[in-house]
């Protein structure tokens, strides 16, 4: 049994407390020395990450490179990977660097915002890898707490106001996830996800207050994990957070929450709610269908009206996570791997595009859309790079954003012809807000005298978007790269799910 | 060989776009748009050899896998078979002389500052649409069609947006890409609906299954549809968005913001073809829909006139031509509504030739004319520019279709126009004779509108800025040599390839790559109708050019009084039909008050709202009454406690046990 | 029997109309007063059951020390009778209303009075018969036996309860003189009283 | 004899006087220090009720450690009253509120 | 006889002893000179015994007729009860020295208060359980009224007193009635008596008795006198009352509940509920207005017992593991964060307002994380031991079928969340206000740093403290 997997999730968080244990003082020095550090841990990470990708055979739906150790309660220190969450560790390891390497010019208390940063790392990853349920819950909300200090000391005006919300609201999702997970154990015995995956939860109806509930104590399981994910997601219509917390994290924060907090929801509902609720998933995916589309059309027509720049990308991920949750919900596997795809994507570009936000922020300290234009004229690699990313995000062929969407709508319209029309409108309405977001804050003519000094990107910020670019391209091009990895997990999943409905079918009919 | 050169072709643009837009800097700017120009100019010719080589069969070249998820697989490949060769020729063809025309088009464009480098840039949207388009047109799979469609889309929205400190153009660039995926979304249905049904996004797998899809029902929304006719419409309304028909094509006359080269590029000769392309690459699943195939051509008569109409009063040089197309476009699409896919890509290959010819013609009087593009401001420009003046000519002949009536001789638009309106004949029925009546009035006003352009801009005496007029030039030669190549096209193209096209060698030279069901004698048909059929476009032609001499020539005073004895028709053909205005009202308004509705009143009243009232009202009410109960006061904390008392002791006795 | 009733209602009704009279007395010196009664009629009910220690205890312990302990706090503290407000009249209700369902409550038990079956077998100090020992004697014999436990608990409660008297209450006061018996028994005369030789007009002062 | 019943219903009414007397009292604290002495007297006559119908010593036993705390009760509470009266110069029950909230 | 009874005794007796020789002593050494002495004093015999009980035999051992009981559970109890005490007493000597309170009566009231818990968690027998009780009351009153000249401390003594002694009636009410029912005190006695049904009878002695016993451990809607007393009682008897005293009232239910009304168990189990979800709200609502910290953190005391009473709600085996390693846990953070309120100060000040925090973390980085962490175990966020606190006592709820009390937990702890997350927003995103004197006491600090990174090792394997808490709460069932 090897430990790889645990040493690459605590390789940040011993970064971590080397920093906060040993790293003293708040001269200019002192702050490089963290910095670097920082770097050096989360790029050590990825190395690590891209050794566990290569000892991870694709073809294979197992879990791989499990650890397995006791822990409190009978519960276990359980780690592994399979297709699905490899990519989601990869994302996470990936981008960790190009925050660190992003939030290069922040001075104000250096030293904690790395060490949240790295505490975060280990938190994300561990979500991605545990094998446990309440491991996976440990993991899950644990990066609250760093996340809520990035936000409350490095954010903007209002950013007490936002971190609570994020805060409570993340944790009464969870709390509501977390009594789901005991009730599971409870009547599982085990809290190994591997096992679980195995179990079948009682989905005979029960009758409560006169109130014949179809799919039983499935369907209310369901609902709580539903509740944590969901707003985690988030899904209309428990997204407000969002738009608030990306607003007034500082720049790093929002791409991390943007790149991969919000996919913990999407991952939660492929690990959890999909496989070992597949009856209950089946009786509300109307539900979660309809909430998607409205999310899709409701944050984009929302994100049109936006005056601040973080604010309209906050609402487009709302609608482009509505696009996961349709996936995931249609169980089939165009759609499960277009939602994968759709997060991984997303992971890039939304981190791209509040990098992007955060490069003028920088220069200007203002999000104000209106406070831009012209930016080309001045700015042309951030012109471009901004284009690039904005394209992204409308879904253009080509690009990362285009394949999950055309995945996810494929294996939708399978589910519902009606659901796909309405979610593909949000197609057209992305291209709306987006393009106009772009067009007065690059196009125009640069006439507003404040911007008039404005400079172009310095080699570290192109250094920061390049991967970034790279990977948004090469994944529009060439998406067998995700979906070679994680289609034998998906296709497992996906027979999984059908064998296991069609079991609950036949106890239907027999009984 | 063949694959190479196919990939060569496919590539070499993309490789001249990379070169151009990111190389410059490191060897000058001439030097890098002189290698996207020879790049295309490459791609062009080996396009030629490939036309010219083609036997006729169907060759696929696989590069590598794009997309695998479950039975939903593509791969980047190239498919060669007639549809592609002809548009391979039509697409580099123009691209090429494009390129080449923007050498002398685009210098020193007042839109810049001295410093600024542009010419890359415009260079590398050049070459990457054409790559876009070249993907598209050699896709063997949906995926990649896909791939081309919002390709060209995003090019094309570039380079309308390319002089980005204009507004009118940033502005019209996201018309444009907008209006485009509304119609992207059909097409996306479209491919989701076809891989439902056959599950497989290749062509041929479609194309095989097609006859079943004819006997098979969808459930489509609340309907239940058939499911050749349902994918052939969802696919139509991709076609229309692409190719600007009725209710959607709003965009192109605001595409005219962009460059010329642009417009004679992207906006006639190919880009806009795009959806024909895809009617006629699916007309082995149209010619099992017949509904679907009576809509095409309804739609595209009616945009045929609708588009003409408003050609007729319109000022600007280049939204003339644009509603022209517009118009020519619905020929197109009126041809293969009528189940004649041959003569649809007949005009499309012949009205390349004349609209780039006309558009680049009208670049070099813009040009001229510093940019001038008020056709009110101009006349008189005949002798100021004559070898422009020739070649807009020979354009105009081409488009209003003149040659010898009852022969196969004359210029190419009137071989293809011809060949429509007499499909649209011999298919009968309504639709057909809808579109036929139609088209022949159509004809009419293009022979209108297009003398009109003529005879305002080369004849009479010059108006408006006489400054401007003392200074108008010839183009140089890098203009007029791409016009030239072109007028030569616009000439012969027609009575060239007339017999293959749309003659007798018709059913070898398409061979597999268009399907004609075996019920399906249009074309046959539309060989024999009556002589005044085939007669009716010329005679139409004729009034359309007497009217226009009548007019412009003659009596010029004319236009202005019946202008205004009939405002409200002038205004109403002025004003586009209201298109813009009556979508201003119906859509964008209301989604822009909705979005702002559902933030304001949705987000932030009444679900921020339902969370402050918990959170920042119920929350802190509780809390304030339980600090008002803890007053303080003895006697209360003793009555709560007591009162506790007294309630558990009395919940005890009702619930618990008692009794025993 | 019926002299054991009547003295029965007599003490009951009293023990009740004083305690009534304890919550609702004005002048809380006639409140202790009242108190005082309630013990003495409660020790009453004790001796008509036969538990005389119980009664005695009663009125030494609680008349003797309690009652006049509260009596001596309530004059020590010379509080202003007159500046007390009676205006329990919006609580009344409520108070009322709790009391009623308490009453009810405890109405139900008292009526529907059983004792387990097993009581009987589980007693852990069965009362001697009367001939046999007196009352006070078998509780004396429990006391320092069986429950010698809890005898010593007690002591260690009264020893709180004097420390916690003392440590609240005692005060060394400024400007008092006490009492130092020490220093009173060691005081060395020698250096009690000092002779000095004053001159004339000269003060003691300057030396 | 009298009924076990009696004295329970005699104790009972006690126990709630007692009760009533320390929420009801607004007017002093020693007030309510002897409706606590109630409550115990009614404690205790249930006690030695129970015991002798019974016929078991425990219940007196417990009367009578019950009689000791209650005194070393008073003397404590006592104590804490003269202490708050030496701050507060008053025993009102009103005045026992500097603390809320 | 009574030799064994006395060995069973004998860390109680040791102790009383202790005390009465201590008691001599500080009388004739004066009371400030052999206070500072007596504080470590007792502290050390509270640790030697906590170390004497914790390491002594297993097994389970009567005393006087089985009024008392010396089992694993009983041990459990005091080693914490003991070693709570102890740690207490460190802390609070600085406080008491600065405030001149430093009497030598503190440590030993606090030693008599121990040995009332110590009796009972033995308890078996209401009397007794009455007797230690009252033991450990008197001296808390006294001690809330520590601080005699100051009226917030008096004001404090009185009501803890008033309501405390109603309690007492209550809880005495119903010991006489179940002695009424069933002949006998005896915790075994009484269930044999009810075999298998509950009459009135015992039923309303076992409501009256647990009404009483809520109100020491401060279960709402018995929990008036919680705030008052709280923020009146000088901080070092805060401190006191926030642990030692809570686990020995819960230890008390617990061995009541399961030895003597084990029959009871649906009824009780509904009250628990009833008393552990109101708790658990009030607790988590009120505490949001608070500015005052202590106010506050007798606020987050009722809640958290809202939490422990869940796990005794089960009533299971598990469900009383839960409660003690609840317990255990809360203890841990209260004495963390106590010690660094005591050493709260502005000017030499003791300040209690939150606001004093603001922008602490940059004043003093470490204290700042050290109460950071404290504070979000306290809301039971992972990864801190808070969490599997609650997480184990939600478990042992489902467990048994209270699965809507353990959601209205899990509300219930994240609006709980909302006031532990404004003092980190004090320190950490505030408007930096006048400072706090920097000083802190090596004991407190050691304390709250020794209690930080327990809150955040422990999540490792708790210390073992799960298998302790087993062999625990296997005694009172066997």
């Amino acid at each position: 049994m090897n430990h790889l997997l645990s040493i690459m999730l605590f390789t940040p968080l011993s970064a971590a407390l080397i920093t906060i244990l040993f790293l003293r003082g708040q001269d200019e020095m002192a702050q490089l020395n963290v910095k670097m550090l920082a770097i050096t841990a989360t790029v050590a990470t990825f190395l690590i990450s891209v050794f566990v990708f290569l000892e991870f055979d694709p073809s294979s739906a197992e879990f791989q490179l499990v650890e397995d150790e006791r822990w409190l309660f009978g519960l276990r220190y359980k780690l592994g990977i399979d297709g699905i969450s490899i990519l989601f560790i990869m994302l996470t390891t990936m981008l960790m660097p190009v925050t660190v390497l992003a939030c290069w010019n922040v001075t104000h208390r250096v030293k904690e915002y790395m060490a949240a940063f790295l505490v975060l790392e280990t938190f994300m990853i561990g979500v991605f890898c545990s094998l446990d349920l309440v491991l996976f819950y440990l993991f899950f909300e644990a990066g609250l707490i760093p996340m809520f200090l990035i936000i409350g000391v490095w954010g903007g005006r209002d950013r007490i106001y936002a971190t609570f919300k994020f805060f409570l609201y993340t944790l009464l999702g969870s709390i509501l996830m977390l009594i789901a997970m005991i009730g599971l154990w409870t009547i599982s015995g085990t809290s190994d996800v591997t096992a679980l995956l195995g179990f079948v939860v009682p989905s005979s109806e029960i009758v409560i207050a006169g109130f014949g509930i179809p799919g039983g104590l499935q369907t209310i399981m369901w609902i709580a994990f539903f509740a944590s994910f969901a707003v985690k997601l988030p899904m209309w219509p428990v997204h407000t957070w969002l738009p608030d917390a990306h607003v007034q994290a500082p720049t790093g924060g929002s791409v991390i929450l943007a790149a991969i907090l919000l996919k913990m929801g999407g991952y939660g509902f492929i690990r959890f709610s999909l496989p070992m609720f597949p009856v209950a998933s089946e009786i509300l995916a109307p539900f979660v269908m309809w909430l998607s589309v409205i999310a899709i059309i409701y944050t984009s027509l929302v994100a049109m009206m936006q005056e601040d720049m973080k604010k309209l990308i906050a609402y487009s991920s709302v609608a482009h996570m509505g696009f996961v949750t349709l996936g995931i919900f249609a169980a089939n596997r165009q759609g499960i791997d277009g939602a994968i795809f759709q997060m991984l994507s997303h992971g890039f570009i939304s981190a791209a595009l509040f990098l992007c936000v955060g490069v003028i922020y920088d220069r200007m300290h203002t999000r104000g859309i209106d406070d831009y234009g012209g930016l080309v004229v001045r700015m042309p690699v951030y012109a471009l790079i901004f284009m690039i990313f904005t394209l992204a995000n409308v879904g253009l062929p080509g690009t990362s954003g285009f394949v999950g969407e055309f995945l996810t709508l494929a294996g939708v319209f399978q589910y519902s012809t009606w659901i796909a029309a309405f979610a593909a409108t949000g197609v057209i309405l992305s291209a709306a807000y987006a393009l106009w977001l772009f067009r007065r804050v690059v196009f125009g003519d640069l006439v507003k005298e404040s911007l008039a000094g404005i400079s172009d990107m310095g080699g570290r910020e192109k250094l920061v978007f390049l991967p970034l670019v790279v990977m948004v391209l090469l994944l529009g091009i060439y998406p067998s790269l995700v979906t070679d990895v994680i289609g034998a997990s998906v296709q497992q999943l996906v027979e999984q799910v059908a064998e296991s409905r069609m079991q609950a079918g036949a106890v239907v009919v027999d009984g | 060989m063949m694959p190479v050169i196919l990939i060569t072709i496919l590539l070499a643009p993309l490789a001249g776009a990379l070169l151009c837009g990111f190389g410059y800097r490191l060897y000058g700017e001439r030097a890098a748009l002189i290698i996207a120009t020879g790049l295309l100019f490459l791609t062009a010719i080996l396009s030629w050899i490939v036309f010219f080589a083609f036997d006729g069969g169907t060759e696929t070249v696989r590069l590598f896998r794009f997309v695998e998820s479950g039975s939903l697989t593509s791969d980047w490949s190239i498919r060669l078979d007639r549809l592609t060769a002809i548009m391979l020729v039509v697409v580099t063809t123009v691209s090429s002389l494009v390129h080449l025309y923007s050498f002398g088009y685009m210098h020193a464009d007042p839109q810049w500052k001295q410093h600024e480098s542009y010419k890359p840039r415009f260079f590398a949207y050049l070459s990457f649409f054409s790559f876009a388009m070249l993907a598209l047109v050699t896709s063997d799979n949906l995926l990649q069609l896909f791939f081309g469609w919002e390709g060209v889309g995003v090019a094309s929205y570039l380079l309308i947006g390319f002089y980005y400190r204009k507004p009118t153009a940033n502005a019209a660039a996201i018309k444009a890409f907008i209006v485009n995926r509304i119609g992207d979304f059909g097409l996306a249905l479209g491919i989701f609906a076809l891989f439902m049904l056959t599950d497989s996004i290749h062509f041929e797998v479609i194309f095989a299954n097609a006859p079943g899809l004819a006997g098979s029902k969808i459930g489509f929304l609340w309907m239940q549809l058939n499911a050749a006719e349902l994918t052939a419409l969802l696919l139509f309304i991709g076609a229309c968005g692409k190719s600007a028909q009725l209710f959607l094509h709003t965009w192109l006359p605001d595409a005219m913001e962009g460059p010329t080269p642009v417009s004679a590029l992207i906006h006639a000769a190919t880009m806009v073809t795009a959806g024909v392309f895809l009617v006629c690459r699916f007309s082995p699943l149209f010619e099992f829909a017949p509904t679907a195939l009576g809509v095409v051509a309804v739609i595209g008569a009616a945009t045929a006139i609708f588009a003409a109409s408003v050609g007729l009063v319109q000022n600007d040089i280049k939204r003339v031509i644009a509603y022209s197309t517009c118009s020519q476009l619905g020929y197109m699409f009126a041809a293969a509504g009528c189940g004649v896919y041959q003569a649809a890509m007949f005009h499309l290959f012949t009205h390349a030739f004349f609209k780039a010819l006309l558009f680049l013609g009208a670049g070099s009087v813009i040009h001229a004319m510093h940019h001038e593009q008020d056709m009110r401001n101009y006349g008189g420009l005949r002798t100021r520019i004559p070898w422009t003046f020739w070649m807009m000519l020979i354009g105009t002949l081409a488009i209003t279709g003149v040659g010898v009536p009852l022969t196969q001789f004359g210029f190419a638009g009137f071989l293809s126009k011809d060949a429509i309106v007499e499909s649209s004949f011999a298919a009968g029925g309504g639709a057909g004779n809808f579109s036929f009546w139609m088209l022949v009035i159509s004809a009419l006003m293009t022979s209108f509108y297009s003398w009109r352009l003529m005879f305002l801009t080369f004849f009479g005496s010059a108006r408006g800025d006489a400054h401007t007029h003392a200074h108008a030039h010839e183009s140089p030669w890098t203009m007029l040599l791409p016009i030239l190549l072109l007028a030569v096209g616009s000439v012969a193209a027609g009575v060239i390839w007339y017999p293959v096209f749309f003659g007798h060698y018709v059913q070898d030279w398409f061979g597999p790559s268009v399907f004609t069901a075996a019920d399906n004698h249009v074309l046959e048909a539309a060989h024999y109708v009556p002589a005044w059929v085939k007669a009716s476009p010329f005679i139409a032609m004729s009034l359309g050019l007497a009217l226009a001499w009548l007019f412009y020539i003659r009596r010029t005073e004319l236009p202005a009084r019946l202008a205004a004895a009939h405002r409200p028709l002038y205004l109403f053909l002025l004003n586009k039909w209201y298109f813009d205005e009556i979508y201003e009202f119906v859509f964008v308004r209301p989604a822009k008050w909705i979005g702002r509705f559902l933030w304001q009143r949705g987000d932030l009243g009444v679900i921020d709202g339902v969370l402050h009232a918990v959170a920042l009202g119920a929350v802190p009410f509780l809390t304030r009454l339980a600090g008002r109960i803890q007053s303080g006061f003895l006697f209360h904390y003793a009555f709560v406690m007591v009162a506790g008392a007294a309630l558990l002791v009395a919940a005890a006795a009702i619930l618990g046990g008692g009794g025993g | 029997m019926e002299v054991q009733a009547l003295a029965f209602y007599l003490f009951a009704l009293l023990v009740l109309f004083s305690g009534l009279s304890v919550v609702l007395a004005r002048n809380p010196v006639h409140g202790v007063l009242w108190l005082i009664v309630a013990f003495l009629s409660a020790a009453g009910l004790f001796v008509l059951q036969g538990a005389e220690f119980i009664a005695m205890l009663m009125v030494i312990v609680y008349v003797g020390a309690v009652a006049v302990l509260f009596l001596f706090v309530v004059m020590m503290l010379d509080v202003d009778f007159a500046a007390f407000r009676a205006g329990m009249a919006r609580y009344i209700p409520f108070g009322l209303l709790i009391g009623a369902v308490l009453l009810m409550v405890l109405g139900l038990e008292i009526t529907d009075w059983k004792t387990s079956g097993l009581a009987a077998d589980l007693r852990q100090s069965v009362a001697p018969a009367a001939s046999e020992t007196g009352n006070t004697t078998a509780l004396g014999v429990l006391i320092y036996t069986d429950y010698v436990l809890l005898f010593q608990i007690a002591g260690l409660i009264l020893l709180v309860a004097m420390i916690g008297a003392i440590v609240l209450t005692h005060r060394r006061r400024e400007r008092v003189k006490r009492q130092d018996i020490l220093s009173q028994i060691y005081r060395d005369p020698a250096k009690s009283v000092q002779l000095k030789d004053l001159g004339q007009r000269n003060g003691i002062g300057d030396d | 004899m009298i009924e076990l019943e009696h004295y329970l219903a005699v104790a009972t009414a006690l126990f709630v006087i007692g009760v009533f007397g320390i929420f009801l009292n607004r007017k002093n604290i020693i007030v309510i220090l002897m409706s606590i002495e109630l409550m115990l007297l009614a404690v205790n006559i249930n006690l030695v009720a129970f015991s002798v119908h019974l016929g078991d010593l425990t219940g007196q036993i417990f009367t009578l450690f019950i009689l000791t705390v209650a005194a070393a009760e008073a003397a404590i509470g006592l104590a804490i009253l003269v202490c708050f009266h030496r701050n507060r110069n008053s025993i009102a029950v009103d005045d026992v509120s500097v603390m809320k909230g | 006889m009574i030799a064994r009874d006395i060995a069973t005794l004998l860390p109680e007796l040791i102790l009383a002893g202790y005390a009465m020789a201590a008691l001599l002593w500080g009388v004739f050494a004066g009371r400030f000179r052999a206070a500072p002495v007596l504080i470590w004093m007792t502290a050390l015999v509270f640790a030697g015994l906590a170390a004497w009980i914790g390491f002594s035999p297993e097994g389970t051992r009567t005393a006087f007729g089985g009024a008392f009981t010396d089992d694993a559970f009983a041990r459990f109890s005091k080693v914490v009860i003991l070693g709570a005490s102890a740690l207490t007493l460190l802390i609070s000597r600085d406080f008491l020295e600065r405030e001149k309170i430093l009497k030598f009566e503190f440590p030993l009231l606090a030693a008599f208060a121990v040995l009332g818990m110590m009796i009972m968690v033995s308890a078996s027998d209401l009397m007794v359980l009455y007797m230690g009780l009252e033991l450990q009351s008197l001296s808390l009153y006294v001690l809330a009224a520590f601080h005699r000249n100051d009226l917030r401390s008096t004001e404090a003594g009185i009501k803890y007193f008033v309501l405390g002694a109603l309690s007492s009636g209550l809880l005495l009410f119903g010991a006489s009635l179940t002695y009424g029912y069933s002949g006998t005190t005896l915790f075994s006695g009484i269930a044999e008596a009810a075999g298998g049904s509950t009459p009135f009878g015992l039923l309303y002695g076992l409501v009256f008795i647990l009404v009483g016993l809520a109100f020491k451990i401060s279960a709402a809607p018995f929990h008036m006198w919680v705030p008052d007393v709280y923020e009146g009682a000088p901080t070092p008897v805060t401190a006191f009352f926030s642990t030692a005293p809570k686990i020995a009232a819960i230890g008390l239910f617990a061995r009541l509940l399961i030895e003597a009304f084990a029959v009871a168990s649906a009824d009780w189990q509904l009250i628990l509920a009833i008393l552990a979800v109101s708790s658990m709200f009030l607790g988590a609502i009120a505490a949001i207005g608070q500015r005052n910290i202590k106010r506050l953190m007798a606020y987050s005391s009722i809640a958290h017992m809202g939490f422990a009473l869940m796990g005794l709600a089960a009533g299971t085996p598990d469900g009383i593991r839960a409660m003690l390693v609840y317990m255990v846990i809360y203890v841990v953070m209260n004495l963390g964060t106590f010690a660094f309120i005591l050493a709260m100060r502005r000017d030499g000040w003791a300040v209690t307002d939150i606001d004093a925090l603001s922008m602490y973390s940059r004043q003093a980085p470490a204290r700042a994380l050290a109460l950071l962490v404290l504070m979000f175990s306290l809301a039971g966020i992972v990864p801190m031991v808070g969490f599997f606190a609650k997480f184990y006592v939600f478990l042992a709820a489902v467990e048994s079928g209270l699965i809507l009390l353990a959601i209205a937990g899990g509300i219930a702890s994240v609006i709980g969340a909302f006031y532990y997350l404004r003092i980190v927003y004090y320190m950490y995103f505030g408007e930096p206000t006048d400072p706090l004197d920097n000083r802190m006491p090596a004991t407190g600090f050691g304390v709250m740093l020794a209690s930080a990174a327990i809150m955040v090792i422990g999540a490792i394997n708790l210390f073992n403290l799960v298998e302790f808490a087993d062999v625990a709460a296997s005694a009172l069932f066997s």
